[in-house]
């Protein structure tokens, strides 16, 4: 505040200094002309003062002075002439303070020539108390009225103030490193150590237990050129990170086949570039959370890598460097690797990993991070908690244990506790199961045109399971043909079928398991068809058989036959149709219609015309229409007598 | 019946030599906030939790002098949670390079009918208490602080009187014994609850 | 009775005359620093000095307003003798200012009227004053005080309410109590003070034929926990076994209502 | 001459009934016979199991000499229930513990002293058949076997009344003639509920016949 603007000359300040030489005694001088001056330029206005009548009188120091008295008249007068009074910021104050000057000195004066009694004397008068009191309304105007100014000058010094502040705030919001403290302070756990400021990136507040201290220190940016123009993302603060947090890093979980007939189980990538880093956010946040993700990583890296040599399974998990490898089927192999790079090899590192064609499982690596958490969550569950409260530390059902008694298998239940491991193993083999499927159903759908097979997927799933509708259909016969309705539950080592009617058959891992199955159930449809479309033909069902004994033997399940006769009973259309035969279709027909059957000696009667005669096979192939269902149609429309 | 010759038997299960290591104080009512305020800061950052328990300390009268000295303990507010017996040693406040309280102690979950076997086997209650208060805990750290009521009439816990206007507050751990180490983290931790609370090795036998 | 008057006079004027000096002198010096050093002068030293004059200032009217100061008011100035002459007493009196006490001085010195910027400023007031009802000023001037005692009540209370904060925290006021930390820590142990149906008397009381196996846990009598002693004092170390470590120094530490609690106790019949 | 018993905790609930083995044969040779019988029933072997009983008695004299009867603290483990110590006194309460317990009683020696050679046990093998558990165990005190426990169960049902009668004929359908009556114990109880201290109080029953059996010849020996 005291920096106004500085004052280059001052006349009053060269006039004193030639006051000063004059003068012999400095002070005393100085002090007293300027008060006398004052004093004389107020007389001025009404006595004449210049002729000084008395000033032959007076010795020559009072001529001097009287002289200077009239100089600094002069000197004033030009002064007030020749410069504003507000070039000199103190000027009003210094006048002030003069008049102010001058009145105690005539008080001093006056006091002190009084209490001699020589020239002066006070003398005592009575006066009426009345006009001791100044009136109060006289005192409430002038109080109020210097209040006010007070107010006002007040104010207006805050209101400078408070515009000086915003103006710095604004100015200096983004770079003040006190300020990004506070904003680092409210996102991440600080603490000082010493003359260090240190913070907390580790989990161990969510409840990991990985050894990791995760520590990062705060520290001042002070190597910038405060003259030179402040680069756009400069800010004051910055964060140290443990040098083995560094980088980026990602838990990649991959599938890879080792043969090649099983279907591609690659994702897009979706996340081929870098998450953008989010416009406004501060660089040691970014900072920070990417190093706080590489600590997450590595946490699951070392669980996942523990538990792959403590579990014991029959092809024993293997853990090489950064990747734990797995079979959780044969022929197909689980990778989980930790992908921790360090700013400068990433771009020697990235040319050969484009070519290969990108095998994340993004939502198993998902699962790992949450996994990851439910662990930590469990380390501060309320369970663990004792009650009564001297009781030791540990799990409440576990302190049930003892008092109830409890047995093996319930104490087995509590610590049954699996592993991240198994959990994402278990969690692989059910997408690949799923995806296999998936992948078997519509090769056999676009394979096979007759009949039709449609899937229908849930979209919600467990990560365990997850359910797929089959239907097989006749095209043009949807509405007659319903007979296969298959519900497939895909868990993680099997495929449990339920048939409509509550069948259920479990079918292992093999794709050619299910593919077998689902070709002998479009066999088998095939003739509920046609025992359903004899049903609307007026046909009668003569026999029917889902799994026929005689004739060939198939590869593959079981033939299914059936056979219709027409309304009358004149014909019967005799259907055998095998997943691998393929389709046999017979027409008997009257006997009387057989030109060419030898005429029997002992059927004379006319009565026996009506036996049935022999088979004769239909060429399917040759018969018109688009599909099984539709040949059958004809067939039968053919064989019914009109009426 | 001739009386079987006495050995001295091996412990057939449980665990052996525990010690537990208390540092203790107290907190006033009125700044019982701030106190459970700072110690959901320093603590696990867990669920705050409360209990309601309900205290007996049982004697059990040999030839010689002392009685045998056995607290049972079980929880008001979950009483499906077994009780607690709980056998606690002789107090050792000497060494002056260890900075916590040490006693032995055993620690036994046991079923609800604890009271009538404790009397059966001869043993007399003396005095009863409930506790009411909070729980924390920061890794192997207890932190109990609770508030102490006296019973009215002896076995109702529903008629209870304010004992004092400060709350308990006990630091404590448990550890295989011999390991010292610990106390020096207790001690680390009691010093982040001053000035709020002081805690210390407070010899029982000096309060007798 | 004059005469004292006279003197009472006297020391006031003098009094008045010294204040009067310091008042003028810090004046002097302002203005010197002012004009001297207006380029390194810095606002708070500026307002030091202004607080110097308020407070001389203040000083003045005290001394104005005490009780043993005769009022001023009632006080006359006559001019005695006016003369051409110069006097060196004068002078020196006036320090330099007025070296004779002529005509040309006098009426300047004993004017009684304020400056005309003051005088037209009092004019002002006093107009607006009369312009003003008594009971419209009346009610002005309360407000005008509740509100300077509010004002100077909030601006007192919360300096007040911060230091007892601050108090508080600098321990002035306890958190905790000692006492209240050996009492429950007694009552956790021993269950001192946690029952009112427990006998006064020691064990010894009970007679001897009593039994208290078939009364059930809640038969009081015999030793308490209060009055026993902790297992582990050197004459019962028996009883505990080689778990409980022998505590050197321990008997010359023993008090010793202790130690006759211990043979109460320990003399007591038991039941079985 | 030997004798063997022959226990039938049934559906938990213990029942003892003593029975003379055929001439010649141990108590050995005995077990062996039922193993084979059980599983030529079809029952599968389970692993192994044990049930122990430790003997205390109150120590101070202050106790002993105050005329009344002396008590018996029996402590027990099962390895049914691996982390459970059961306590109990004859005819009284029954309390379950962890295994901490033991510690507590190494504590309280001085009070109640353990009588080491009264230690009884039952080792022997646990057989599944279908809902039915079956332990068969030789009983030994000191090192000499002393008779056979056979504890069956019934896993689905915890109601004794419910499920007596399925119990008997599964008994007899190995045991033969020597299924017993419903356990004392099973009266006692209103609720007829079942809780792991009736095992035990079975067990300890059985096991203080055993010791009773054994005392009596002993003090004739001398």
């Amino acid at each position: 505040m005291s920096g106004g603007p500085a004052v280059r000359i001052s006349i009053e300040s060269a006039c004193e200094k030639q006051v000063q030489e004059v003068a012999l005694d400095g002070t005393e001088m100085y002090v007293q002309p300027l008060s006398m001056s004052q004093n004389l330029a107020k007389l001025a206005q009404r006595i004449d003062f210049g002729q000084g009548s008395g000033s032959e009188e007076e010795e020559e120091e009072g001529e001097v002075r009287e002289k200077e008295w009239g100089k600094r008249d002069q000197d004033e007068d030009e002064t007030t002439v020749k410069f504003q009074p507000s070039l000199w910021p103190w000027d009003s104050v210094r006048n002030n303070l003069r008049s102010a000057l001058t009145e105690m000195c005539v008080l001093y004066d006056v006091l002190s020539v009084a209490k001699e009694k020589k020239y002066m004397t006070l003398d005592p008068v009575s006066q009426e108390n009345i006009a001791v009191k100044t009136p109060q309304v006289l005192q409430l105007i002038s109080k109020k009225k210097s209040l006010a100014t007070a107010a006002q000058i007040l104010l207006k010094g805050a209101e400078k103030l408070t515009k000086f502040v915003a103006e710095n705030q604004e100015n200096r919001r983004q770079r003040d490193f006190n300020s990004e403290l506070l904003r680092l302070r409210s996102q991440w756990k600080l603490r000082k150590l010493g003359d260090k400021i240190l913070g907390d990136l580790s989990y161990r507040s969510a409840g990991s237990l990985f050894p990791h201290h995760g520590t990062f220190e705060v520290i001042k940016n002070t190597d910038i050129d405060l003259d030179k123009k402040i680069p756009e993302d400069y800010c004051p603060l910055d964060v140290q990170i443990p040098s083995d947090l560094e980088g980026s890093a990602y838990i990649k979980v991959s599938i890879q086949k080792q043969a090649p007939d099983i279907g591609d189980l690659g994702t897009v990538n979706l996340f081929k570039k870098q998450a953008k880093i989010k416009i406004g956010a501060q660089p040691w946040h970014v900072k920070l959370e990417t190093a706080q993700n590489v600590l997450l990583c590595k946490e699951i890296f070392a669980q996942l890598s523990r538990e792959a040599v403590q579990i014991k399974s029959q092809i024993p998990h293997i853990v090489v460097k950064n990747q734990i490898i797995s079979q959780p089927f044969p022929g197909l192999q689980l990778s989980i690797s930790l992908c921790h790079s360090t700013g400068d090899k990433k771009n020697s590192k990235s040319s050969p990993e484009k070519t290969r064609p990108d095998d994340h499982l993004y939502v198993l690596e998902h699962n790992l991070h949450q996994l990851i958490r439910g662990f930590h969550k469990q380390t501060l569950s309320p369970a663990l908690m004792p009650h009564p409260a001297s009781a030791p530390f540990g799990h409440k059902r576990m302190r049930l244990a003892g008092p109830l008694a409890y047995d093996k298998a319930e104490i087995a239940s509590l610590q049954q506790n699996e592993g991240l491991l198994e959990k994402i193993i278990k969690q692989a083999k059910h997408i690949f199961l799923r995806n296999r499927t998936a992948r078997t159903i519509d090769s056999l759908a676009s394979r096979i045109d007759d009949p039709q097979i449609q899937a229908h997927w849930s979209n919600i799933n467990d990560v365990y399971e997850s359910s797929v509708k089959v239907l097989i259909t006749s095209q043009g016969y949807e509405q007659i043909c319903k007979s296969i309705q298959l519900q497939l539950n895909i868990g993680v080592e099997q495929i449990r079928v339920v048939h409509r009617d509550g069948r259920v058959i479990t079918l292992s891992h093999q794709e050619q398991e299910l593919q077998d199955f689902l070709l002998s159930q479009m066999s088998q449809h095939q003739i509920h068809a046609v025992q359903q479309l004899a049903k609307v033909m007026g046909w009668h069902v003569l026999s029917f058989s889902n799994h026929v004994g005689l004739g060939l033997v198939e590869s593959i399940g079981n033939a299914s036959a059936i056979t219709v006769a027409s309304a009358n009973g004149e014909y019967a259309i005799s259907v055998r149709n095998g997943p691998e035969s393929g389709c046999k279709v017979m027409v008997q027909f009257p006997r009387n219609q057989c030109k060419d059957l030898p005429k029997s000696d002992v059927i004379q009667d006319n009565k026996w015309n009506h036996l049935r005669g022999p088979y004769k096979e239909v060429h399917w192939s040759k018969m018109e229409g688009r599909n099984f269902v539709y040949k059958m149609e004809l067939l039968m429309a053919a064989l019914t007598p009109c009426p | 019946m001739e009386a079987p010759p006495v050995t001295v038997l091996p412990v057939s299960g449980g665990t052996i030599n525990m010690m537990e290591y208390l540092l203790q104080g107290s907190v006033l009512d009125q700044s019982l906030e701030s106190l459970l305020h700072r110690l959901r800061g320093l603590c696990d950052n867990m669920e705050p939790d409360t209990f309601v328990d309900h205290e007996m300390v049982f004697l059990l009268k040999g030839q010689q002098g002392s009685p045998f000295i056995l607290r049972a303990r079980h929880s008001l507010d979950r009483p499906n949670a077994p009780w607690h017996l709980r056998y606690l040693g002789q107090p050792e406040v000497g060494d002056k390079s260890r900075h916590a309280l040490v006693r032995n102690c055993v620690d036994v979950a046991v079923s609800h009918n604890l009271t009538e076997f404790l009397s059966e086997m001869g043993f007399r209650m003396d005095h009863e208490f409930v506790a009411k208060g909070h729980i924390f805990r920061k890794g192997a750290l207890k932190v109990v602080v609770c508030k102490l009521y006296r019973l009215l009439l002896p076995g109702n816990t529903e008629s209870t009187e304010n004992l004092s206007l400060s709350n308990l507050v006990e630091l404590s751990m448990l550890a295989p014994a011999g390991q010292d180490t610990v106390s020096d983290d207790m001690r680390n931790f009691a010093e982040q609850l001053k000035p709020l609370v002081h805690l210390e090795k407070i010899d029982p036998k000096r309060l007798m | 009775m004059q005469q004292r008057e006279e003197k009472q006079l006297e020391t006031s004027i003098d009094a008045l005359i010294t204040r009067v000096a310091h008042l003028k002198a810090s004046l002097q010096s302002f203005i010197i620093k002012l004009e001297t050093e207006y380029d390194r002068l810095t606002w708070p030293s500026v307002l030091d000095n202004f607080a110097l004059l308020s407070g001389q200032l203040n000083t003045i009217n005290k001394l104005l307003r005490n009780e043993k100061t005769p009022a001023f008011r009632n006080q006359v100035i006559i001019p005695l003798l006016l003369s051409q002459d110069r006097d060196e007493e004068l002078a020196k009196l006036t320090e330099q200012r007025v070296p004779v006490f002529s005509h040309e001085i006098v009426p300047d010195y004993l004017r009684t009227k304020p400056d005309p910027e003051v005088e037209e400023q009092e004019k002002q007031l006093n107009t607006e004053a009369a312009r003003m009802g008594t009971d419209v000023a009346q009610k002005q001037i309360q407000a005008l005080n509740k509100l300077c005692t509010n004002l100077l009540e909030k601006l007192n209370n919360p300096r007040e309410d911060r230091e007892s904060e601050n108090a508080a925290i600098r321990q002035n006021k306890p958190t905790f109590n000692p006492a209240d930390t050996n009492a429950l820590v007694a009552a956790v142990v021993f269950g001192k003070g946690l029952s009112n149906r427990r006998p006064q008397g020691s064990g010894g009381s009970v007679p001897p034929g009593q039994t208290v196996g078939g009364a059930g846990p809640m038969l009081s009598g015999g030793p308490t926990l209060q009055q026993v002693t902790m297992p582990g004092a050197p004459n019962q170390q028996v009883a505990m076994g080689p778990q409980v470590p022998n505590q050197p120094g321990q008997p010359g530490k023993m008090p010793s209502s202790i130690k006759t609690n211990i043979k109460s106790a320990s003399m007591h019949p038991y039941p079985r | 001459m030997l004798l063997t018993f022959l226990f039938f905790p049934i559906f938990k609930w213990l029942q003892c009934v003593t029975v003379p083995v055929a001439e010649g044969k141990s108590v050995q040779q005995t077990v062996e016979m039922l193993n084979k019988k059980l599983e030529q029933l079809g029952a599968v072997k389970q692993g192994n199991f044990y049930v122990d009983c430790e003997t205390y008695h109150a120590g101070a004299p202050a106790i002993a000499n105050s005329g009344q009867s002396q008590k018996f603290l029996y402590v027990m483990h099962n390895s049914e229930a691996p982390l459970s110590c059961f306590a109990l006194f004859e005819n009284g309460p029954c309390l379950v513990a962890d295994p901490n317990f033991d510690v507590l009683m190494v504590k309280l020696k001085s009070y109640f002293q353990n009588a080491k050679g009264n230690k009884v046990e039952s080792r022997g093998a646990r057989y599944q058949y279908c809902d039915f558990l079956v332990k068969l165990g030789t009983i030994t005190m000191g090192s000499s076997a002393r008779g056979i426990s056979v504890e069956v169960e019934y896993c689905p049902c915890i109601v004794a009344n419910d499920s007596w009668n399925l119990m008997m004929e599964f008994m007899q359908s190995f045991l033969s003639s020597h299924v017993p009556g419903a356990p004392a114990v099973f009266g006692v109880k209103p609720d007829g509920i079942y809780s792991p201290s009736d095992t035990m109080v079975q067990y300890l029953e059985l096991f203080n016949k055993v010791r009773k059996q054994q005392a009596t010849p002993s003090t004739g020996m001398r």
